[in-house]
């Protein structure tokens, strides 16, 4: 049958590369966390696969003035301690939110002053100044709306006895090894099919496939580019990808020599053949990035040319920058195997343009560091638009207010685009939005502070029999439709 | 021929170790006289070998005072006793481990010459060497080889050369022979023997086994368990000692004839530790003769007779 | 002394002395019968001289890519076949043993200078410096070696130089303690109170009479422990630690290639290869060296 | 004996302040800010130095330091960990056990191999089986060990399917990890064994018990390997140790979330608190490891025991 | 001859092979002991006093020892030819042996009262309780308090070390004693006492002995009869007495020579020149010969064979074989 009975499992097996680190929204933004908090949380917006905005504990929204809006929370929904989700809880979760660390600057645009619980089933939420992306941010799961009793009875240990909303509820926590989650069965939607979860921490790569070929998990996240073809030729499993909001990137110091010369970073985003890289490192998985953001986030320019492969104009464009013979510089990248792929063979294909490169591998946190302090000449990174509003992916990257730790390591200054990123982050307007973004990102694909490499793709291993997975381009994945296919 | 060449006084050397201070000398008093060999014997770890390094000061004095030629050595600064070693030597027991392995003869032997600067170029440096050589009886075609290619004899007359190298005017031998087999140790003997009588030079010879002691000495110093029991001419020692312990040690010696009836003294136990000792005779707990006043009191070396010292309190 | 006799059993006396031949020489013809330690000299001479004469030996650079080639088996062209990048692994197999040298060597040669000095100092003043360093040695030894290595090369940043660094910090307490012990037991050595004797002063004897006789634990150890430095440098490049791109660490090639593992073996079976045959080299060489230096210890 | 354990635990003490402070020294003069690492790549300078004050990361190094000994020392708590706020402790607690038992699985497998194979070794020595033997051990050595458990996965849970490649579930999941782990030191020990034990065989006391009349076999098992197991159990001791550091390749290789594991991810993020606890926990186990050795020691050998008062 | 005998050698020769070469350590050797006799074998280190000892044994350590030829007839029977079964029955029980270090013959993790009670049980046939009861009675008959049976061989000085061992020896009452320079290691005081047990509890036990030693004074003061050998090959054997009165080889007089005397004053030794040969590289003919005040021509050639000179009184040296050249290699 498909049409949505109880699977025939009853635990879900999924594995990812690491552990979470906290299961409280506000304590840490990473990956493998969200994964599994968007089982147990919701928030007041959801975006589905497209990134349309859809009701989620919300059932409804007003924009009450250029900085307002007024939530209709949905009744009757229960938390997992059995508590109901009153206006309150967002309250408390927005503050809480905006206090944290890690996750406060997606809520940052909100004013803490102008959040206003009208009765218990309706909140206003103002910014300090307008800004366009707040129901997006309202969508991420950093926002997912928290228990006030739960969060102050957990105390300290809340992290690790979360409760939320969602469809499953928390279970067991073998640090570093496993995460449990059963059904939630007051669940206040549809409820999720199979009965149980565990996430499970298999670091390695390769051999989550190797899991996945031997049975022993059902949903292998993350699959290297090297397994693609041994899944998708499997008779037993099946192998999703689907394009997401991420982006890699190799940026330029634009402020120091020669990279302050725009010539230089056009010549070399012409001397390097993006295509052979992402089939070489890549094994042809994902798309050569025409411009700052993927074709997945909204408002991305999609007429954009691409620089394409052009030894010769490079070398024209050098020589007119005045470095015909080339120059020697560093590029920098942190130990992660694919940035370290893609520097091996830009390495070797800057030489033909006579550009001596020296790569330094640095270690994340010194990496960060440099980068930030604006040590480097050349550095691959990436970028994922959580939200999938183009705000997140171009204002951090290219605003001049923004220098550094902050996103843009590229140092890259345009008056311009300054004043565009501005000015559609204010507007509440689409069409004015979009048309700020699309001329945003033609000037920087034509001043290129990058070289623009590629936009990523998630990668799902399933078994042949899960059915109602979905890849969701921000990476967190909805499991509460999955279910298996009957054996008839 | 009295003239005195050493003179040690109230020499004292403690170890420290977990267990207490090992008194492995303990307050002894002797002299030798210029141009002779005193004999110094006692069993194993009862201080022979620490008396002979702290009267070089190779090992530091616990307490005391060691004259050479009238100056107290343990006082010398650095200079001063550099200087002072020309004239002391010592030849070491072990010919195996007192050679530095990885030193050809001619390095062991000239070692003194360099580190001296006896002479200025090489060419003397290896006169000399050779000359030492042939003076202990060492083929000249063994300049080059290594400890490990010699035997036991031919290593000990190295240890010897690389004594005489600086023209000492006393040694101190600290076993020179025991490790060798009777046939070599008869030729090294005869070597120290003629050496002596050519340079005029003055020994401390060590050795636990006594008949060579009296071979070889003049006068005998016997130690047991850090101090000295009995000093007296070696005929004196021989013929009549008076030390309970030096009766027992003589008598104990097996005689290689067939014709003598042996009456051997058998001690009971055996020698206590060094550590902690007991505040009274050192010998009590195995003499045969111990009275009530040995139980806690210490005896002292005493002229018993002429150049004849005693420790015991049946000579006062 | 000689007899007199002629004596036919015996060659004639040489009127020459015979040439200087010390201890090394009974050493190397210790070696020299021992069937394994040759094997292992052979290999690691085979090494020194392909790092030495690797551009000669290898047909491309090991960096030279070849993006249309990539992963192709072994073949005549590419006697090990090529990587993801299409680069020869015959010819990056071939560098690499240059930086396994380095690091080996390097890293070894780190722990003994800091390990030997620390060693002969505490072993030859005793007392508080003695305990002082011993102490400090204890508190390095107390962590286990490869994450020692690894919290420092990670607070350093990946790279060759850190990893010999971490490698050789993480093995000083041993050479220390080798050192050390054989300082204690040669200094009250009779030749050493002999050399007293004569006037020399602690520096002479450290540096002529204790250290060349503490040469042959530290050659032995010193072997074995540069197998060791290039397998923990390995590990370490294997954690993403020793990253030098696009430099061929045998390490960090096996690292890349396990994840090709499945469709192109000879991606990390060459490489592999390549550290266990000079690993088990300097294993022969180490045992045999250790027999050859002290045949008390030979079996 | 009593007094000596105590004395052993009591010298625990100023060594792992040492460790610590070595620890803790090389995380503060490595470069990168534990509160930009949590943060992540997408974070803001106000954010940044936000956590860093929360973390009291503007703090002079002695006041970090100390404030991390007084907790110790006052709380008894190693502090929580950066990025997950987790107890320090739970953390560890979470998965010392696994690397605890990867690491006693691999001495369990080397020492079934190590010793029977050299006694055996000792006894024929020069055979064929003696040979083989050594350059089976040799090769052991040699090898790689994340190399080794890659092949092992490939033949064993690819190839064959017989047995899982990764995490630790169950039982069966240590068999592959184990072996990978203990056949280094299982050739150390063979040749440790070997060694020693041919040493001892050369001794005058076994030519005494030769010259009693025994039989070789009883001279071999109840004269030798007593006598020659004293410096194995060191080496075994050694190698639990290095084992427990070792497994860090042996964890990633095999997916297995260990201690080694989290060591590692701590050092990345700088997550000094967990890093300390991680190293310290190990720093501890090995000193215990190395303390029972010794009792062990005087188990077997009376002369030791003598001199533990 | 004072009694029946026990004990005969013959032409035993055993060999090492090593690296360096093949080493002689026993040469032709040709010995007799009768029964509650005393034979001293004296030599310098390196003679082959420990390997005859072990030949005698069959403990030879091979490789590389090799007991090339000869035999070692006990009571009769060549022990070469017995099975290693057999020969176990013997060692400890029939025959037994001394080792010249205390310190490393005892095994160091083992009780005494253990050690001596394992070979009780070995050769006896007594239960572990009855051997340990009988093992303290043997520890009561060397002088060692029987309550420190419990102590391990560390705990005790090296005389009584040696007590110990000897109590191993001695315990199944073996027929022959061999002792290895058991008093080498010991001082003057401990040996007396050493010897001094050792001469008592052989009359006891009327245990006939093999007493190896390079010191001529214990020879004199506990032996029957002595065999000076000198590498591997016995130059001389004779009574004590014969020996010491009368010594014919040129070595042994050499030996007597070099030893300073006690109880008289000599101005000087009169050593035997030259060293011990290498153990490769034993001379032609007689090995004595680079060194010998007497050498003669023939010497160089041959290997002088054993001349008895007087009843009793062997002597292998080409003065005494008279000019009789055939008996050279027979
Ligand atoms: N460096 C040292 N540290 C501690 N104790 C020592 C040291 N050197 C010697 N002793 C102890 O001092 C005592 C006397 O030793 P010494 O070597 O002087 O004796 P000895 O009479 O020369 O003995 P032997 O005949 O064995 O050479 C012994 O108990 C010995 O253990
Ligand atoms: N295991 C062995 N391997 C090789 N050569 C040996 C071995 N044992 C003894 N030898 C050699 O055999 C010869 C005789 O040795 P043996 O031990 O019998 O002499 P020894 O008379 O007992 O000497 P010592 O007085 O030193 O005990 C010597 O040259 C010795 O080097
Ligand atoms: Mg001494
Ligand atoms: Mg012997």
């Amino acid at each position: 049958g498909c049409d949505g009975e109880v699977g025939q499992i009853e635990n879900l097996i999924v594995a990812q590369g690491s552990d979470a680190d906290s299961l409280d929204p506000h304590a840490t933004n990473d990956q493998p966390s969200s994964r599994v908090k968007k089982q147990i949380y919701e928030t007041l917006i959801t975006q589905d696969e497209n990134m349309e905005l859809q009701p989620g504990l919300a059932e409804s929204w007003d924009q009450i003035d250029e900085l307002t809006f007024e939530f209709k929370l949905k009744e009757g929904v229960k938390f997992h301690n059995g508590e109901e989700l009153k206006a309150s809880d967002v309250e408390f979760t927005l503050l809480r939110a905006l206090d944290s660390a890690h996750v406060g600057h997606i809520v940052g645009a909100i004013d803490p002053e102008g959040i206003e619980v009208v009765d218990e089933y309706r909140i206003r939420i103002s910014t300090v100044e307008p800004f366009a992306p707040l129901l997006a941010h309202l969508a991420h799961t950093a926002t997912s709306i928290l228990n006030e009793k739960a969060v102050t009875e957990g105390g300290e240990d809340y992290f690790r006895n979360p409760v939320g909303t969602g469809p499953y509820e928390f279970s067991n926590w073998e640090m570093g090894n496993e995460i449990e989650l059963v059904r939630f069965e007051d669940y206040h939607g549809e409820p999720a099919h199979i009965p149980m979860i565990t996430f499970r921490n298999i670091q390695e790569d390769g051999n989550r496939t190797i899991e996945l070929e031997t049975g022993e998990i059902h949903i292998a996240y993350d699959i290297l580019p090297q397994d693609i073809n041994r899944i998708e030729s499997h008779e037993n499993l099946t192998l999703l990808r689907d394009l997401n909001f991420s982006t890699v990137y190799l940026g330029f110091n634009c402020e120091k020599e020669p990279f302050d010369d725009v010539r230089v970073r056009q010549a070399i985003n012409y001397a390097i053949n993006v295509e052979s890289i992402i089939d070489a490192v890549m094994e042809g998985s994902g798309e050569v990035a025409t411009g700052p953001i993927g074709p997945e986030v909204w408002a991305a320019n999609m007429d954009l040319d691409p620089y394409g492969y052009d030894v010769d104009k490079a070398k024209e464009l050098l020589a007119e920058a005045g470095y015909e013979d080339g120059f020697s510089t560093t590029l920098w990248t942190n130990d992660n195997q694919l940035r370290q792929d893609i520097a091996t063979i830009v390495e070797e294909q800057l030489l033909e343009v006579g550009i001596e490169i020296d790569i330094e591998v640095l270690e994340f946190g010194a990496y960060l560091e440099a980068t930030a302090d604006g040590e480097h000449d050349m550095f691959i990174l990436g970028w994922v638009t959580v939200t999938g509003d183009p705000d997140y992916g171009l204002y951090s990257l290219f605003h001049s207010n923004e220098f550094g730790e902050a996103g843009n390591r590229t140092f890259y200054a345009n008056e311009r685009v300054d004043e565009l990123l501005d000015k559609a982050r204010r507007s509440a307007e689409p069409s004015v939005r979009e048309e700020a973004y699309m001329e945003v990102q033609e000037i920087v694909r034509e001043e290129a502070p990058w070289l623009f490499l590629n936009t990523g793709e998630d990668r799902t291993g399933l078994r042949s029999d899960i059915r109602g997975f979905v890849n969701h381009p921000a990476g967190h994945h909805a499991l509460w439709t999955v279910y298996v296919e009957d054996e008839q | 021929m009295s003239e005195k060449i050493v003179e040690v006084k109230n020499l004292k050397k403690y170890f420290q170790t977990k267990k207490g201070p090992l008194h492995a000398v303990d307050d002894i008093n002797f002299f030798i006289k210029k141009g002779e060999t005193l004999g110094l014997v006692g069993e194993s770890g009862c201080g022979k070998s620490t008396a002979g390094r702290v009267l070089l000061r190779l090992l530091p004095a616990t307490d005391g005072e060691v004259f050479f030629e009238g100056k107290n050595i343990l006082k010398l600064n650095g200079r001063q006793m550099r200087k002072a070693r020309r004239d002391m030597q010592i030849i070491f027991q072990d010919p195996y481990s007192s050679l530095n392995p990885r030193m050809s003869v001619e390095e062991v032997i000239s070692e003194p010459l360099l580190i001296n600067k006896i002479y200025k170029n090489k060419k003397d440096i290896n006169k000399r060497v050779k000359e030492l050589m042939d003076t202990v009886g060492l083929s000249q075609r063994l300049v080059n080889a290594y400890p490990h290619e010699l035997d036991g004899g031919r290593r000990q007359r190295v240890g010897i050369a690389r004594a005489l190298a600086l023209k000492p005017k006393f040694i101190v031998q600290d076993e020179p022979v025991s490790a060798l087999d009777v046939s070599i140790q008869a030729q090294i003997l005869n070597l120290m023997e003629d050496i002596q009588d050519e340079m005029g030079l003055t020994y401390l010879f060590i050795s636990h086994d006594l008949s060579v002691v009296k071979h070889v000495s003049d006068r005998i110093a016997v130690m047991y368990l850090g101090k000295i029991v009995e000093l007296a001419d070696y005929n004196a020692i021989f013929k009549r000692p008076l030390h309970p312990y030096t009766q027992a040690l003589l008598s104990a010696i097996p005689i290689p004839k067939v014709d003598v009836e042996q009456k051997m003294i058998i001690l009971e136990g055996e020698v206590p530790s060094p550590v902690n000792p007991p505040a009274g005779c050192r010998f009590y707990g195995r003499c045969r003769h111990r009275m009530e006043i040995c139980k806690d009191t210490n005896p002292t070396l005493t002229e018993v007779e002429k150049e004849r010292f005693v420790s015991c309190h049946l000579h006062p | 002394m000689s007899s007199q006799i002629p004596n036919k059993g015996k060659k004639e006396k040489t009127k020459k002395p015979p040439k200087k031949r010390g201890q090394w020489y009974e050493v190397w013809k210790r070696l020299r019968s021992n069937k394994a330690a040759i094997v292992g000299a052979i290999i690691i001479g085979v090494l020194v001289l392909t790092a030495i004469f690797a551009p000669f030996i290898a047909p491309t650079h090991y960096r030279t890519q070849d993006l249309d080639n990539r992963q192709q088996p072994p073949s005549f062209e590419h006697l090990f076949g090529t990587d993801n990048f299409g680069r020869c692994i015959f010819s990056r197999v071939v560098y690499g043993s240059r930086i396994s040298i380095q690091v080996g060597f390097v890293a070894v040669g780190l722990a003994i200078v800091v390990g030997g000095l620390l060693g002969a100092i505490s072993g030859y003043y005793s007392g508080h410096v003695d305990n002082i360093i011993m102490r400090l040695m204890d508190i390095l030894l107390s962590i286990p070696g490869i994450l020692l290595a690894i919290a420092i090369a990670a607070s350093l940043g990946p790279g060759l130089v850190n990893v010999m660094i971490a490698v050789g910090i993480g093995s000083i307490p041993r050479y220390a303690r080798i050192v050390r012990a054989s300082v204690l037991s040669l200094r009250d050595q009779e030749f050493v109170e002999a050399a007293r004797a004569v006037g020399a002063n602690d520096l002479r004897i450290i540096l002529k009479h204790i250290m060349p006789n503490c040469l042959a634990p530290i050659i032995v150890q010193g072997t074995l422990g540069v197998a060791e430095a290039i397998l923990s440098a390995a590990g370490l490049s294997f954690l993403g630690l020793g990253i030098e791109l696009p430099k061929p660490e045998w390490g960090a090639m096996l690292s890349e290639a396990r994840h090709y593992m499945r469709d192109s073996w000879h991606m990390s079976v060459f490489p592999g290869l390549a550290i266990m045959i000079t690993i088990f080299g300097l294993n022969l060489l180490g045992d045999g060296l250790r027999d050859a230096l002290d045949p008390r210890l030979k079996g | 004996m009593f007094r000596y354990i105590g004395r052993r635990l009591l010298l625990l003490i100023p060594v792992l302040l040492g460790v610590s402070f070595i620890v803790f020294s090389l995380m503060y003069i490595a470069p990168g800010c534990p509160a930009a690492i949590s943060l992540g790549e997408q974070a803001t300078s106000r954010e940044i130095e936000q956590l860093k004050e929360q973390m009291g990361l503007n703090d002079p190094f002695i006041v970090q330091y100390g404030r991390f000994i007084s907790d110790i020392a006052i709380h008894q708590d190693l502090g929580r960990s950066y990025n997950t706020n987790a107890p320090v402790v739970d953390e560890i607690i979470g998965r010392f056990p696994t690397t605890l038992t990867l690491a006693a699985s691999g001495v369990l497998v080397a020492v079934a191999i190590g010793i029977p194979v050299g006694i055996i070794s000792a006894t024929k020595q020069y055979s064929l089986f003696d040979n083989v033997a050594m350059v089976f051990a040799l090769i052991g050595v040699s090898m790689p060990n994340f190399w080794q458990g890659l092949l092992l996965i490939l033949l064993f849970a690819v190839g064959l399917g017989v047995l899982p490649s990764s995490g630790y579930t169950t039982p069966m999941h240590m068999i592959l990890p184990a072996i990978t782990i203990g056949t280094s030191s299982a050739a150390m020990i063979t040749r440790m064994t070997r060694s020693s034990m041919l040493e001892v065989i050369k001794q005058d006391y076994i030519r005494t018990a030769r010259a009693k009349g025994q039989k070789e076999s009883v001279v071999i098992y109840k004269h030798a390997l007593k006598n020659a197991l004293i410096p194995v159990v060191t080496v075994v001791g050694l190698q639990f140790g290095y084992l427990l550091g070792g497994a860090v390749l042996t964890e990633r290789v095999f997916s297995i979330n260990g201690i080694g594991g989290l060591m590692i991810a701590s050092i990345s993020t700088r997550d000094y608190p967990l890093v300390q606890g991680a190293v310290l926990f190990i720093a501890v186990t090995f000193c215990i490891i190395n303390l029972l050795v010794d009792i062990l020691y005087a188990y077997i050998d009376p002369r030791i025991k003598s001199q533990y008062k | 001859m004072k009694s029946k005998e026990l004990l005969k050698i013959k032409d035993l020769s055993i060999e090492y092979r090593t690296d360096e070469g093949v080493i002689k350590a026993v040469d032709k050797m040709s010995l007799e002991v009768g029964v509650g006799e005393t034979l001293g074998i004296v030599g310098e280190t390196g003679a082959g006093k420990t390997t005859t000892a072990l030949g005698i044994m069959r403990l030879v350590p091979n490789p590389p020892g090799k007991i090339a030829q000869g035999e070692v007839i006990f009571r009769g029977e060549n022990l070469l030819e017995k099975t290693e079964e057999d020969m176990r029955k013997i060692r400890g029980n029939k025959i037994s042996m001394i080792f010249q270090d205390p310190m490393t013959s005892l095994n160091p993790v083992m009780t005494t009262e253990e050690q001596i009670a394992e070979v009780i049980i070995l050769h006896q046939n007594v239960g572990k309780q009855e051997a340990v009861e009988k093992a303290k009675e043997m520890l009561n008959t060397v002088g060692i308090p029987v309550e420190r049976g419990k102590d391990y061989p560390h705990q005790f000085s090296g005389g009584m070390r040696q007590r110990i061992v000897i109590a191993i020896a001695l315990a199944c009452n073996p027929e022959l004693l061999i002792a290895d320079e058991p008093t080498t290691a010991l001082d003057v005081t401990i040996q007396a006492q050493v010897l001094k047990l050792m001469k008592n509890l052989k009359e006891e036990f009327e245990t006939s002995m093999i007493m190896i030693t390079h010191d001529l004074g214990i020879v004199a003061n506990i032996c029957d009869k002595v065999a000076i050998i000198y590498t591997g090959y016995a130059v001389e054997y004779a009574s004590k007495e014969e020996l010491y009165n009368n010594p014919l080889h040129p070595y042994t007089q050499g030996l007597f020579g070099s030893i300073p005397s006690i109880d008289e004053d000599e101005d000087r030794l009169k050593p035997i020149k030259g060293l011990m040969p290498e153990p490769t590289e034993i001379p032609d003919g007689c090995p004595f010969n680079p060194r010998c005040p007497k050498v003669m021509p023939i010497c160089l050639k041959k290997l002088p064979t054993r001349t008895e000179v007087k009843t009793g009184h062997f002597v292998n040296c080409h003065l005494y074989n008279g000019n009789d050249d055939k008996v050279g290699g027979a």
